[in-house]
């Protein structure tokens, strides 16, 4: 990753230790982002939730983002461990999961339109707020296959699979932001 | 230098990535309009619904644009195991094209906001001209509010990205002694988000203008013209350039700081811009949504802010100010920075309380959070929340106080240079002496339910951020032109622009503060017959002022390209940027520097802050 | 060494005096019209944090330029100064200070002010108005009465009035600068600001008395002022009866 | 030696991944429980503090920032 080869007497730079700085810095700032949203729905409606809310399919689409995660996670530890069949494996898991999920997404919002539109109060913090995660399930999903098509290569052995490591990390952050999402959208009252 | 071998990149040939980015953010254009007229065309909608329409094509230019001006080179062909393409390491061809060497990244941001600063100062003058006599004097007030608005969101711009961006981008790898920034590729990428913000903002009035100020509240965001969208875009994606400089700069300071770099050995400038990384990097996204919100109302009909829908036009107010005044520490810290390292060079003292500071400016970072509500005092919010806001306000006083003590205290018993830099740096604490104390007026209750929205507001502001973050900005510009460009500015002209600008500076916005207590709103094309007098004087000050800077521009071109060369280190000054040539070659220093000492140690015989080389012996000792 | 503080010092004193005695000397007639009761809440909150800022800029401001003067450098040749780091009683002393100004404005005239400027807005209002801003202009009902105009806003003289703010557009923002009172129009709130007109005026004797927007509302922004008339009693009485008879 | 390191990560991977799931349900039923409002607030507070936690520790290795090991 490094941009200039290091001149003559320079130490090495520790690349690893610096992309997971960022990484996480990167996390941290995506935070807020979620965090404006959540605070927006409590700031427009209080913990009021119409009855309409579909309960079981968001159980059902969270269930599936934390199996994502657990496939993701099995996707790293392969890959830390030279295991490649069980990387490649798990990363396409992880693709389909991902996929369930913005397919369940979709039903969601096609019931949700019915019962509150975007115009409605509740409409607009759910859809924006969805919204704003799907988009990131996308970006995952596109990260995830990149990296799967970089490893059907074989680009990454187990001393070097941070492409690997920061995808599935920036999809365990999705799933923690769906995790304060869920209850916020679907169960407080 | 690592490679002999240097690639040139020179003639027409160099704008060559220009050009394909522009092809390409055309086509991206059209193709995610098209898809957004398909879709729509398709369920049975509107197709040539603008909003959506200029929305998803944007977004879709943007990535076009990326990709042609080099992402695509330098990025995305690594992604696919490609090669990746050489960047040329030499020539002015790299100053217009995608190139990942800070040093180049920085004179890009620098020069490309000195522009956009000059033009908002032609703004102002408009703006002055029409604010000469009352009534109807050159054009009229729809005019006015976008002129208004333009001038607002262009000088935000600058004031948060001049710093970090230009002097951050070329000095604090530098100073910290390493060989380039954490993200290389990043940084560029987030120079490279800023010209489509200017095409959009410039564009704004050919779409019928935008009324709202920088401030974009709504519903007036939602209901204003179509040039309101261009700027809620442009705003978005300079928050996402500036989110990404933060997470650049705070990872490199982080990770990269040279062997014997400890957190107090770092020079102050360097601690200052983590702060501002800190804030820019968190509450930047609360702006974005807040600006995402007005986006989604206006183009996707949610209902944020429609009242008869049960939006909540306060809630806006809200998150826009969670960034908004966070935003104002973003532009002061980096000043402060600047001050104190030209203060202490300058006057060859250590810096006065440098733990102090350092903690203070960490003190701003956290009290920053949770003191934007001052800004809604008069919207109608709670009531039970005044109080608890005029407080946490009040208390960034405190820390605001230490920058002032460690700058005195660094001046006392100094032997102080009045050269230029020095003399911007003196002029930024006056100014914002004042802005400060200002600052108390609006900050407590009784007296800003007066001056909410008033021309005292204007004038405060303008203290804090022209008078002391644009002054700092000049103190840095004259102090580090040497290391920039290797050449000399004319000193004799210099000190002309100083004390031009500073007698004119303070004639133009005193009388500001005195129109604001005695009525007169802010954002208003007109005003009662009792303010004629000094507008008309406040106007006449501010045209010198812009004046002013004719002499700077001259100053700069005329030393860069005709300059006497400047040595390594013409202040001789102690920190590590001033340990390699100038400009400083790729790559920074022949070797690694190894830093033993304090940079601010003047005054102590053979106090060395660092080493360049063991072999080469080349230190800044005694 | 005495010599660089005592001197500084001195000075710092007769700036202080100098300017205080400028500040409490030219009181009042450094405001605008003053027409309410809370206006002079304001104006003397005004004047105590005028009063405690001036010291502070006198100290900052003669040690600056005593520097300056004092111990710039003489001749060409390049020397350090003296290497202090720093002076732990002087940083103790100066976050004291420091603290104790801002707990100070904090207190009063922050939180004594805010008591008093509220304190109106506790007690039964003799009037209600109620006044809507839309894009451009002003429209004040009388609810009691049954009169509404757009021309102007008429109160009677030493009456507490609560005003009732409403938007039906964008955010505006109700301010009378004689008054000293502003509160946002926000669509789909009502903000209430409560105040008690001390004195009988009229725009045509100060622009002060006039509702002026202060909110950035669009293009009419600028123009979206009516007029404010402060009379005595009777005569709101007779002005109110004109107008319903003229509706 | 290397397939019994993945082999244990694994499963703890599935430990994990099963208290998130129970902690989900648990949220899930406690939604159709009549308690006080005040409580299940501060329940799903405490109940996402722990997944969360849960997954930054186990699934994200946010341990790795101070442990430098690289």
């Amino acid at each position: 990753m490094a941009a200039h080869p290091s001149a003559i007497g320079w130490v090495p730079r520790p690349r690893l230790f610096i992309n997971r700085v960022g990484l996480w810095l990167f996390i941290l700032s995506e935070s807020f982002l979620f965090g404006a949203a959540l605070s927006s729905r409590y700031y427009l409606q209080g913990a009021e939730r119409p009855p309409e809310v579909n309960q079981l399919l968001g159980l059902a689409i969270t269930t599936v983002l934390l199996a994502s995660s657990l496939s993701a996670y099995r996707a790293e530890m392969s890959a830390a461990h030279g295991h490649l069949s069980g990387l490649l494996r798990n990363l396409a898991a992880t693709i389909a999961l991902g996929l369930l999920f913005l397919i369940g997404v979709g039903v969601e919002w096609h019931e949700a339109f019915i019962y509150f539109p975007p115009a409605d109060p509740y409409g607009t913090v759910f859809f924006t707020t969805t919204g704003l995660h799907a988009f990131h399930v996308l970006t995952g999903v596109i990260a995830l296959s990149i990296v799967l098509y970089l490893g059907r290569d074989g680009r990454f052995t187990h001393g070097n699979y941070w492409g690997v490591e920061g995808a599935v990390k920036y999809w365990h952050f999705v799933d923690v932001a769906w995790v304060f999402i869920y209850p916020t959208l679907y169960l407080v009252r | 230098m690592a490679g002999s071998s240097v690639a040139k990149d020179v003639g027409l040939r160099a704008l060559l990535p220009l050009v394909k980015g522009f092809l390409f953010g055309v086509v991206g254009f059209l193709a995610g309009s098209g898809l957004v007229a398909g879709v729509r065309a398709l369920m049975g909608q509107d197709p040539w619904k603008l909003g959506p329409l200029l929305v998803v094509g944007y977004i879709f230019g943007l990535v076009g644009w990326l990709l042609g001006v080099g992402m695509w080179d330098y990025w995305v062909r690594e992604w696919f195991g490609l090669s990746r393409k050489e960047e040329p390491s030499a020539g002015w061809g790299r100053f217009f094209r995608f190139c990942t060497d800070h040093k180049v990244i920085g004179v890009q941001y620098l020069v490309t906001f000195m522009v956009v600063l000059l033009l908002g100062g032609l703004l102002a003058v408009g703006m002055r001209v029409e604010l000469m006599t009352p009534g109807r004097t050159i054009m009229g007030p729809g005019t006015y509010n976008t002129l208004m608005s333009l001038h607002g969101i262009l000088m935000i711009a600058v004031a948060v990205a001049i710093i970090i961006g230009g002097f951050a981008n070329f000095l604090v790898p530098l100073m910290i002694g390493c060989e380039e920034i954490a993200f290389p590729r990043i940084n560029a990428l987030s120079y490279w988000l800023i010209p489509p913000v200017a095409v959009l903002l410039l564009a704004t009035p050919l779409m019928g203008g935008f009324e709202t100020g920088w401030t974009a509240y709504p519903p007036l965001a939602v209901t204003n013209p179509r040039g309101e969208l261009l700027f809620l875009l442009a705003f978005i994606t300079f928050g996402f350039s500036s989110i990404l400089g933060g997470l650049n700069f705070l990872t490199t300071i982080i990770t990269l700081r040279a062997p014997g770099m400890t957190w107090f050995r770092l020079p102050i400038f360097v601690w200052s811009i983590l702060a501002a990384a800190m804030i820019s990097l968190t509450a930047t996204q609360f702006v974005g949504f807040s600006l995402l919100t007005d986006v989604l109302d206006r183009v996707a009909g949610t209902s944020f802010y429609n009242s008869t829908q049960g939006g909540k036009p306060l809630l806006f107010q809200h998150l826009f100010w969670f960034y908004s005044h966070p935003a104002v520490y973003i532009m002061i810290l980096p000043a402060f920075g600047i001050v104190l390292e030209v203060v202490s060079h300058l006057a060859r003292k250590p810096l006065f309380a440098y733990r102090w500071v350092a903690g203070s400016f960490l003190g701003i970072v956290g009290l920053s959070f949770i003191v934007w509500a001052h800004h809604l005092f008069t919207s109608g919010m709670d009531e039970r929340l005044h109080l608890p806001f005029m407080v946490t306000t009040e208390l960034i006083s405190i820390p605001t106080g230490m920058v002032f003590l460690a700058g005195l205290g660094t001046l006392w018993m100094g032997r102080l240079q009045l050269n230029t830099p020095m003399l911007f740096a003196l002029g930024f604490f006056f100014n914002f002496l004042i802005g400060g104390i200002t600052g108390i007026y609006l900050a407590d209750v009784p007296t800003d339910l007066h001056f909410q929205d008033s021309y005292f507001v204007v004038s405060h502001f303008h203290y804090t951020i022209m008078g002391g973050e644009i002054f700092a900005l000049l103190a840095a510009t004259y102090y580090w032109f040497p290391k920039i460009t290797g050449r000399m500015f004319s000193e004799r002209l210099g000190r002309l622009h100083f004390w031009w600008m500073f007698v004119t500076y303070n004639l133009t916005f005193i009388p500001m503060f005195w129109t604001g207590l005695h009525g007169m709103p802010r954002r208003v094309a007109d005003y009662p017959a009792t303010l004629a007098d000094t507008n008309w004087w406040v106007s006449v000050f501010a045209f010198l002022l812009a004046a002013s800077f004719l002499v700077f521009v001259w100053n700069m071109v005329y030393s860069w390209v005709r300059g006497p060369v400047a040595s390594a280190n013409p202040w001789q000054a102690r920190t590590l940027e001033w340990l390699t040539s100038s400009p400083p070659p790729h790559g920074n220093f022949p070797r690694e520097p190894e830093v033993v000492g304090s940079p601010y140690d003047y005054g102590i015989p053979g106090a060395v802050h660092a080493v360049v080389g063991a072999a080469a012996g080349a230190s800044n000792g005694e | 060494m005495s010599r660089d503080l005592w001197f500084p010092s001195g000075m710092t004193v007769v700036l202080t005096i100098v300017g205080e005695a400028l500040a409490v000397g030219m009181g009042k007639s450094l405001f605008p019209i003053a027409a309410a009761e809370e206006a002079t809440i304001v104006d003397e909150a005004f004047q105590t944090l005028t009063i405690l800022a001036i010291p502070v800029f006198a100290v900052v401001f003669t040690f600056l330029v005593y520097s300056v003067l004092r111990f710039r450098r003489r001749g060409q040749a390049l020397e350090d100064g003296s290497p202090i780091h720093v002076h732990r009683p002087l940083v103790g002393a100066w976050l004291l200070v420091t603290t104790g100004l801002a707990v100070t404005v904090m207190i009063f005239p922050g939180a004594t002010g805010l008591a008093k400027v509220r304190s109106a807005a506790n007690l039964p209002p003799d009037l209600v108005v109620r006044v809507e801003g839309m894009q451009w202009g002003w429209k004040v009902i009388y609810p009691d009465k049954g009169v509404s105009t757009s021309q102007e806003l008429v109160l009677p003289v030493g009456r507490r009035v609560k005003v009732e703010v409403i938007s039906k557009d964008v955010v505006h923002s109700f301010w009378v600068p004689a008054f000293r009172v502003k509160i946002d129009a926000v669509p789909g709130m009502v903000t209430t600001v409560s105040f008690t007109p001390s004195r009988v005026g009229s725009y045509q004797e100060d622009p002060g008395f006039r509702v002026q927007c202060a909110e950035l509302c669009g293009t009419g922004h600028t123009v979206m002022v009516i007029p404010v008339r402060v009379v005595e009693q009777e005569e709101f009485e007779r002005w109110l009866v004109a107008q319903s008879q003229r509706t | 030696m290397e397939q019994r390191g993945l082999a244990a990560a694994l499963r703890r991977g599935r430990w994990v991944f099963v208290a998130l799931m129970v902690l989900t349900v648990v949220e899930f039923i406690l939604l159709w429980l009549n308690i006080p409002r005040i409580l299940f607030r501060f329940l799903l507070l405490v109940i996402n503090g722990v997944d969360a936690g849960l997954i930054l520790y186990y699934f994200m290795h946010i341990a790795q920032l101070w442990r430098k090991e690289a």
